[in-house]
């Protein structure tokens, strides 16, 4: 089985801020759908976005796909090959219409605009948003929202997703949906998620990022023993 | 295009000085404390729009947005982008003190100019309309600016008129180019929220 | 509103300009001059402007730069940077400045393919040069340093008209605010292969981007109103500041006004001699 | 118990929009802490907007503090005395410095400047900002930033706070403080919250808005059953 990402002791920290990561380490091979949980504020976006050289670590190594990537003109390529959808759709979506903000990814990849419409069609399909091509992006639900965001990153055809938080403050319809969506993809996934139900419809496999690293999950739910 | 401090004659730092005065009275007319935060928020829109650069061949232009800005805020435009200039002026040390009003007046008054010209057009219930509109008003202003400045030059010496015509040149391919993200923009603005093109810039007139 | 026309190269330095805004936009000035009032220190800088502009011989102008130069070391403002931001120039200007020996009538200083530079227009361009850069220290050093919600405070008790000023208060507000979703979204074209060259796609994804940040500013100004609206606003936005003149301030003026006469009467007696 | 609010048949649409509320009720004692949650989009803010009047709902009555309200006048004084916390406090604080924000509400209350400056004092030390008072708004982290958003509110002594997702994006220490500060306060309050924790610590009763109504949930955790 090949693998995609492997990372191993990032260490990150934003300017003038104590560290978020200390000592990062996983593996994502294909075909996995890694979940990764832990604390709010603990680092989890900020771990994808050093995946995909939106961030650089203070320390640590990144091989993807095949290639351990330094500098932005290698991650250039990963972000080619890794889908990255964001913690809030309204920080992904810019276009007027759903059609343009779908097709954006592929013209950026080169394609023409009849090809890039024709990608459109069919990853709409592929998120059950048939019909929401003219759609005004804006005025859509949050849970519509979401799903275009996927529907744009999908429409690169990634080897793999990397997903922040997909069902946060969605309704549960619409997180059903939502799993059943990703778990028929092909892709290899890293999916952030605070909702262990969700967690467990997807995920093959979870890390926690807890001080700065990535640890297995004690296999109890932690919830079960909190609240007042 | 933010001119310095010491290339003009007084007469043009003066006459700048006592048109942006004007300006900015018949801007700030309209605008009562209920309409501050729409016109502060917009502001402070353009103000991060004019920190984009849009790549030209080798090298790279900053965008002005002074045609979108009048279309979008009318008369209003005149203290926005005044409170743009001086806030680049004193933390950038961007253009000028004594030419803040040269300066406000050449980004200024085509944003009215276009507005004046161009309401009708962008407010149109055609989308084709309203986005050719877009790219004239984003254009034109860009034109508007570069003559005024090369005339303001000119007028401060003729030693200065082969810069000025030069001045008008190079804008040629940045006014296509502003006029093209403008369209761009008007026609996201017009399938989005076309009222935004009425709730600064039309009621001025009223007030 | 700038058109700096600059290398593909420095593209990266654009970028690092465009998130140094929020910090740019406000750092506390400390040093000598932290005790000096803020009005002082506006109309100082507009009367170290209005004297500047009027000198005319190089000693002169190089003295006020010197000044400029001194006002910068009592702000404590980092001088790299400060520095570098008073020399930047937009691209025409610095071509005018060129273009100026050979443009201006006058003994020729040397010939660059021919065409004559004349010492007129070399001491022209080098007296803007000076001008501009004298001004533009000083006002970085005197009010750049302040906070940009201090001069809104400022602009106010020198009787600004109210609107202005709270236009400005709101505009320096929310330039953080609107940046960084600006920044969230420039993030998430990146991330889907956006590479902004000279094309169609580019000036449309840009205006498409500038557009919805204007959308959003107009829904956010809704609801900014709205919140005011609970706090029982009643077309009043009250000011409080706390400034008041001090001795520093006449210490100040008394250093500042003779300064500014030193500078006058030097420029006189070298426009008379030479 | 004296009832603050008491509202019933609440129906809401935006213009050309499907209707958000179709018959929402509800009631607010005295000491309550009520917390509503709900998917996204459900209409939870809607629903505050309509209790201060910033709305007006196309059908229903709403009775606030003993008397039905009707006209913007009524409300008006509904505003003054429910102290009304946004979801992003980016929009609530809109004045420089935190001193000028906090003493907005106590000068339109017609305060002079040095009473609404004590008001300022004391309310920044009850929500732990002692020594807030000339930095900059804009410059605030998150979670200081909805601290004093909540203190702009108390300044201005109201009986009732309504609080709009208060926890949103705040790490668990800030999440945490705030608890504390709403467990110590005096008033009745609404909160809407997709936070299950943050509930169970803070309110006396839930309620769920979900296809236009408010419905109390089953006690028994829904979630318990689904997942694969
Ligand atoms: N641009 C930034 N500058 C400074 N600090 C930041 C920045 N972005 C995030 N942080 C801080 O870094 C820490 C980690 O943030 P991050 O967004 O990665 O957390 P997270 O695990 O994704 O949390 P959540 O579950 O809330 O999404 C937080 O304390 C956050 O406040
Ligand atoms: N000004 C508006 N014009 C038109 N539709 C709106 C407006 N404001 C909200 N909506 C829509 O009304 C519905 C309810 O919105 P509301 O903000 O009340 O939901 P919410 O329950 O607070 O959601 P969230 O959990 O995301 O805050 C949503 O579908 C939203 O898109
Ligand atoms: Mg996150
Ligand atoms: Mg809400």
């Amino acid at each position: 089985m090949s693998v995609l990402f492997e990372v191993a002791g990032l260490c990150f920290a934003y300017p003038r801020r104590p560290p978020v990561l200390t000592d990062a380490t996983m593996t994502l091979a294909a075909g996995e759908r890694l979940a990764i949980t832990g604390p709010n504020g603990a680092g989890k976006s900020t771990l994808m976005q050093i995946l995909v050289g939106l961030l650089t670590p203070q320390a640590g190594r990144i091989v993807a796909f095949g290639a351990e990537r330094r500098v932005e003109a290698d991650f250039q390529e990963v972000r080619r090959r890794a889908g990255y959808v964001f913690q809030d759709p309204d920080d992904q979506l810019f276009c007027p219409t759903v059609a343009e903000d779908v097709a954006f990814g592929p013209l950026n990849l080169g394609l023409s605009r009849a090809e890039a419409l024709a990608v459109v069609d069919q990853v709409l399909a592929r998120v059950g948003l048939e019909g929401f091509r003219d759609r005004i992006t804006h005025k859509l639900s949050g849970g519509e929202k979401r799903l275009v965001s996927l529907a744009c990153v999908l429409a690169m055809e990634p080897e793999v997703l990397l997903l922040d938080e997909p069902t946060n403050a969605l309704d549960e319809d619409t997180t059903a949906r939502l799993s059943e969506i990703l778990r028929g993809l092909p892709q290899a996934m890293i999916v952030i998620s605070h909702d262990p139900h969700f967690r467990r419809r997807i995920a093959t496999r979870t890390l926690r990022l807890q001080q700065g690293r990535l640890v297995t999950p004690q296999p109890v739910c932690r919830h079960a023993g909190m609240g007042a | 295009m933010h001119i310095v401090d010491g290339a003009l004659s007084n007469a043009v730092v003066l006459g700048g000085g006592v048109l942006a005065v004007g300006g900015l009275a018949l801007g700030l007319r309209s605008l009562t404390l209920e309409k501050i935060p729409v016109a502060g928020v917009l502001s402070a829109t353009f103000f991060v729009a004019a920190l984009v650069h849009v790549p030209l061949g080798p090298s790279s232009v900053h965008l002005i947005m002074n045609g979108l800005a009048g279309l979008v805020l009318g008369w209003a435009a005149f203290p926005a982008l005044f409170v743009g200039l001086l806030l680049q002026a004193v933390f950038f040390g961007f253009g000028g003190l004594t030419v803040l009003g040269v300066n406000t007046v050449n980004i200024a008054l085509p944003a009215v100019l276009v507005w004046l010209l161009c309401r009708r057009g962008v407010a149109s219930a055609d989308t084709r309309v309203a986005v050719l509109t877009g790219f004239v008003g984003g254009a034109l202003a860009i034109v508007l600016t570069a003559v005024q400045v090369a005339l303001v030059l000119w007028l401060s010496g003729d030693e200065f008129l082969p810069a000025a015509k030069l001045v008008v040149l190079a804008h040629v391919p940045v006014a296509v180019i502003e006029g093209l993200v403008c369209a761009a923009a008007v026609t996201l603005i017009h399938r989005v929220k076309p009222e935004l093109f009425g709730t600064l810039a039309a009621p001025a007139r009223a007030a | 509103m700038s058109h700096r026309v600059e290398a593909v190269g420095s593209s990266a330095r654009a970028g690092a300009a465009v998130r140094s805004a929020p910090q740019a936009i406000g750092g506390p000035g400390g040093g000598w001059l932290g005790a000096v009032d803020p009005r002082t220190r506006l109309l100082g800088a507009i009367a170290f402007a209005g004297v500047t502009v009027a000198l005319s011989s190089l000693a002169a102008l190089l003295m006020a730069l010197t000044l400029a130069g001194a006002a910068l070391l009592a702000a404590r403002l980092p001088a790299g940077p400060t520095l570098r931001r008073m020399a930047m120039m937009d691209g025409f200007i610095v071509f005018m400045l060129v273009l100026l020996p050979f443009t201006m009538p006058g003994d020729p200083a040397f010939w660059v393919f021919g065409w004559p530079a004349s010492w007129a227009g070399l001491e022209r361009a080098a007296a803007i040069a000076l001008t501009a850069n004298a001004i533009v220290l000083m006002l970085l050093s005197l009010v750049g340093s302040l906070e940009p919600t201090t001069l809104g405070h400022a602009l106010a008790r020198l009787r600004c008209p109210e609107r202005l000023v709270h236009l400005l208060l709101f505009t320096v507000r929310y330039i953080t605010v609107v940046e960084d979703e600006y920044r969230r979204l420039r993030r998430a074209m990146k991330t889907r292969g956006f590479r902004p060259r000279t094309n169609g796609h580019t000036f449309r994804s840009l205006g498409y981007l500038i557009g919805m940040l204007l959308v959003r500013a107009l829904e956010r100004s809704e609801r900014i109103l709205q919140a005011m609206k609970c706090r029982g606003f009643t077309g009043r936005l009250p000011l409080l500041d706390d400034l008041r003149y001090g001795p520093r301030d006449v210490l100040f003026i008394g250093t500042t006004v003779p300064a500014l006469g030193l500078l006058l009467t030097l420029d006189a007696l070298y426009v008379g001699l030479v």
